[in-house]
């Protein structure tokens, strides 16, 4: 086992790509000399000169289609916007190029491109810079979407992503860059799958992300409330694994989401309809969720806290549904 | 037809047959499509290239096959001269599987890997930084190409454009920004869209080389293209060419012209590229009426092929709608 | 009465809103020499002058955020994005500046714009122009989103649009532009509620936009077959009119939402969501949706169709709903 | 401290006194903010103007009232010297409700409707184009007023960079464009992001007026803001300054500062506009030590009654969570 935290894990996805790879390199803002604004890149430049891990300009739209142009090339570019409030600056790249060459062209071009960037809020950075993204995204045709909420995770989903064919975005909740703990030595997950964090037959607790920890932890709580809640980490949010969704929603007939994005039109109602698709008649009770409040993000930290689910919510949601 | 400019162009009689050639597959490649658009079997927006030959054919002449091109939804053309089949192209208008895109693209969105010919692109300016990023993998990669990358006077005021520009010359890529200034973005012209309309300027806000050329005259394009793209081979960096050009036909076949007079039309049509080319070249003895008429009737014949290709081609069952969204092992 | 197109009836608007109020100015890519991209503004040029009628550069991040200062600036700009899949360009001025200006300086500065966009597939246009974006742009806070399907509404949502203090974006189904019809001399609209287009018992089909008119030939063909669909028509996608829809919903106890947007992550699912937290116990069945398939818009008429949605599934849909 | 610069600015004892009390406000004012965010009673981002000073406060002087000012997430300094209250200010960054923006901007976005301080922007770029619509409806208005719109030389990059600039010199609106170039765009030096670093150029591609100014020059910042002001103000459209100036502190507080040594910074912090002007203002016999005492006496007094202000200052009921979305009626 090594110890180690999210930020690392991630640093050491890139560099175990970087060399096994020499089609791959980093491009972005501040990704080399100031070290990576959220610290994840810091030595790479050192160790991989500037060719393979560049700064680029401020200019989204330029160095994301840039990345898709070089992946068409031949690279495996790995294009990190620092946070998701900026890619909306890339979106006509990511959509209407990224997301659609390989099908406009009828197969003769492929995109094997990974957009890394961070998302969230929690930390009072205001209304421009907590947006949560990436359920938002997951409406997208052509584009593959995780969102690693552990430490093995963030470790893991970097290979798979840059060995897929097709563009994918890689999600990192920036709350969870200081997690720290123990991830195996070799690292091989799958960026198919849902996983279940923990076993549970009343209720699922369905989510992704930064609300994994609030959910188990909600979980936690229940127990001691003599509730069992399962916590399925949906980590792949296009395409969702519906499988997993509806197996344990099937079992816990019982189910509450939990989704950073703002309420209306989140990842959390296209779940839901899944499985009212899926598992209409399994249902014991109408699915609960817990999303944050539709505002921008305030500053004030007690606002900001308000905004966005907290695990009393979770707790609370879980508790109506089973009517204690 | 002569001067400096002329300088680099072999102007023998088999040259001028090709240059000739190309710019007439176009123009009569075109003229059916406006016709088979009238039929609706090809359907869509679709964006003729009439008037602005010359600088297509110009500047293909200067590339090599490893070369990429990167093109818009104007883009028949540029497709034509790079040497995608026509066949290929018209089966692709129909929406035939058999066409260059599968039939998934469009007229708007042509593509062929085997001449790296990276596409037309529909939003406007949205091409640009793509090409960057196919000049990137070819640095890299230490392959000597160049990409081209074609678009429109109004694509300048976009963000995108800005952009890859600095990227492209930052990084001093191999990138040949071909802006073909037909002075209208759909109806707006030019001195409406840019506060300054000598567009060298721009290119001189990126330290970037710049040359304007006379967009109608396929030799003076050819030379400067030829003056460009080896500036860009010798490391000099990316390169930007203004072709001053016109178009004879309507924005695309919805546009009613209101924002031009026909005076204004006809007097450009009058320096037409083709017409002008082949006058001088008859004058000059490179090339014979028994030529022009040879080559006016290998390409009726082309184009009657490609049409009956496209006609004979078939649809792509409705049971493959989710092809070519990701890999198919993704499916 | 008064006999109009959809597209006349917004010309009228435009004219009408210009006449009433010397604050307002239509501003856009071709809105003035080239009559507008799909003629709404033909002839307007003429009328106003183009200190109201501006012509703009290709940058719809530049005059949309000059939309958005002018607006701020006392005056009631309409901007003009000639279609939804070039706003993509500019998502940072709406969704970072639009959409939050008002809440950013705490209730001080306020954005009374409106931006009007073409929208929706059928056209053979290809991947990159056939975008339908207007349910997913109603996830967004502090933007109200409207999607006139009708002539009557195409000829008076535009007024209240432009009294309202905050941004309005108003989708306009580029296959509507031609369709004919008789409006009232006076039209007076809201933009809060949802209409009921056809009245019915057994199901209701709730839709928007382009897909009213398939759901009515749907509720047609359904009526022939002894079913009796109400046709409910969403007007407003944020704020969602949730009485509306649980009403419908209450008496018809099914219900199937048609919505031209990518099946993953668009507006049926979050109305099916609403239908379940403020509705379940009324539901005999399931809710199901037609929605367009998750490709981008191939360019070849028979596939086109295909993935978009159908009257004949719909139909379908509601019977299998009826287990008929 | 003389030379044409200066030529228009009356620098008698009251005028320097009013610089220097205004450069040291900004200064002392955010040593607090730095020492109040290391007790967290200041959250978020925290962005310092130290070093900058000369720039905002040389502007301001060519403003007036009634004309408009658009800034980025650096901007307490622009809002203080603005005239927006250090109460005010100070407790927006607690995040109480008696903040300037009613503590749901915070730091990054400082909003002031009585001063027309509209906005601190933390999208780089993002608030060129607002302040282009700013100067829109003033001119449609018939107003005579400027809009200043504040950015770094990093924003230059960015699309709406281009589209901002392009828009209002096609439309001679009168926007004062501040490029506050501090060579560093968080950690990436100018070179490092522009392919022509002489940024003027940029403007003469828009067909605008362009000036570089020494941004640690309060005097020649504010004669050239006077000359570009003046140019607005006479309808020559609007106007690009280039104020060359440097960053003292971290860009924000998580910043190790990998990108630059300790000595190019003690070398520009040797050139600080408050030393600098303070100096020559002494030696010029138009201030005395005994002034500058008082004005630093007068600034401790006024930023501490601002920290008493915001620890005084109160919570926004979390009830009203919602409020701000939309207009009350709508909610
Ligand atoms: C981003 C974007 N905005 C608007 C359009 C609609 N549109 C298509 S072509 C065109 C004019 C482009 O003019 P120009 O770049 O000069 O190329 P030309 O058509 O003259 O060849 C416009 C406005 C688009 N396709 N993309
Ligand atoms: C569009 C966008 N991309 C990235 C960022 C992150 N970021 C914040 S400030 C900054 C550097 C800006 O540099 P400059 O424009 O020179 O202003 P300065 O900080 O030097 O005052 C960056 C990259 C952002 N806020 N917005
Ligand atoms: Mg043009
Ligand atoms: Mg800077």
């Amino acid at each position: 086992m090594i110890q180690t935290t999210y930020r690392e894990a991630m640093r050491e996805a890139i560099r175990t790509a970087m060399q096994d790879d020499p089609g791959t390199f980093l491009m972005g803002e501040d990704v080399g000399h100031y070290g990576g604004c959220y610290a994840v890149s810091k030595g790479l430049l050192k160790e991989f000169g500037p060719q393979r891990i560049r700064d680029t300009p401020l200019s989204e739209s330029g160095f994301t289609g840039a990345g898709i142009g070089a992946a068409i090339g031949g690279m495996r570019p790995i294009v990190e916007i620092m946070t998701c409030n900026f890619s909306l600056l890339a979106l006509d790249q990511i959509m209407n190029n990224a997301a659609t060459i390989r099908h406009m062209s009828g197969g003769q071009f492929t995109v094997p491109l990974v957009i890394r960037m961070a998302t969230g809020g929690g930390r009072q950075l205001g209304a421009q810079h907590s947006h949560s993204l990436e359920g938002w995204y997951a409406h997208i045709p052509g584009l593959r979407i995780l969102a690693p909420a552990t430490i093995e995770d963030a470790r893991g989903m970097l290979a798979p992503a840059l060995a897929d064919p097709d563009p994918v975005l890689i999600f990192e909740n920036a709350l969870l860059y200081n997690d720290a703990g123990e991830i195996p030595d070799e690292v091989s997950v799958d960026i198919d799958h849902a996983a279940i964090r923990r076993e549970g037959s009343d209720i699922s607790l369905i989510t992704y992300g930064g609300s994994l920890g609030k959910s188990l932890a909600a979980a936690e709580t229940l127990e001691g409330e003599g509730i069992s809640a399962e916590v399925l980490d949906l980590r792949v949010l296009r395409p969702l694994d519906d499988a997993a969704i509806l197996v344990s929603v099937a079992k816990t007939r019982r189910a509450v989401i939990v989704d950073e994005g703002w309420r209306s039109g989140s990842l959390s109602a296209e779940i839901a309809m899944r499985i009212m698709e899926g598992g209409f008649w399994t249902l014991d009770a109408p699915i609960a969720r817990v999303c944050s409040a539709e505002v921008p993000m305030p500053y004030a930290r007690h606002l900001e806290e308000a905004a966005m689910p907290g695990t009393a919510q979770i707790v609370a949601a879980a508790r109506q549904i089973l009517g204690r | 037809m002569n001067g400096p400019a002329t300088s680099k162009v072999k102007l023998d009689h088999a040259h001028c047959l090709e240059l000739l050639r190309q710019m007439l597959r176009i123009r009569r490649f075109e003229e059916k499509c406006a016709e088979l658009y009238t039929k609706e079997r090809i359907r869509g927006f679709l964006h003729l290239y009439i008037g602005q030959e010359a600088v297509a054919v110009g500047i293909m002449q200067a590339l090599r096959p490893d070369d990429a091109v990167v093109a818009t939804y104007r883009e028949h053309g540029h497709a034509l001269v790079r040497g995608v089949p026509a066949n290929a192209i018209m089966a692709e208008m129909y929406g035939k599987q058999e066409g260059c895109s599968g039939g998934r693209g469009g007229s708007m969105h042509l593509f062929d890997a085997a001449t790296r010919f990276v596409g037309g692109y529909a939003i406007v300016g949205g091409g640009l930084p793509v090409a960057v990023g196919l000049a990137l993998a070819d640095a890299m990669q230490g392959r000597a190409c160049v990409t081209a990358c074609f678009f429109g006077e109004g694509a300048v005021a976009e963000g995108e454009f800005h952009e890859a520009m600095n990227l492209a010359a930052l990084w001093k890529l191999p990138v040949l920004f071909v802006c073909e200034n037909n002075l209208y973005a759909m109806g707006t012209a030019l001195d409406l869209s840019e506060s300054q309309t000598d567009l060298r300027t721009k290119a001189a806000a990126y330290n970037m080389g710049a040359e304007a050329v006379d967009g109608m005259n396929v030799v003076d394009v050819e030379a400067a293209a030829r003056r460009a793209v080896g500036a860009i081979r010798d490391g000099k960096g990316p390169q930007f060419l203004e072709c001053q050009t016109y178009r004879f036909r309507a924005h695309s076949m919805f546009d009613p012209q209101l924002y031009r007079t026909k005076q204004e039309v006809e007097q450009w049509v009058g320096r037409g590229p083709i017409t002008r080319f082949r006058n001088w070249a008859l004058s000059a003895g490179e090339l014979r009426e028994a030529d022009v008429a040879a080559l006016e009737e290998e390409i009726v014949a082309e184009i009657s092929a490609a049409v009956e290709f496209a006609e004979a081609g078939t649809w792509e069952p409705v049971e493959n709608l989710l092809h070519h969204v990701g890999a198919e092992k993704r499916i």
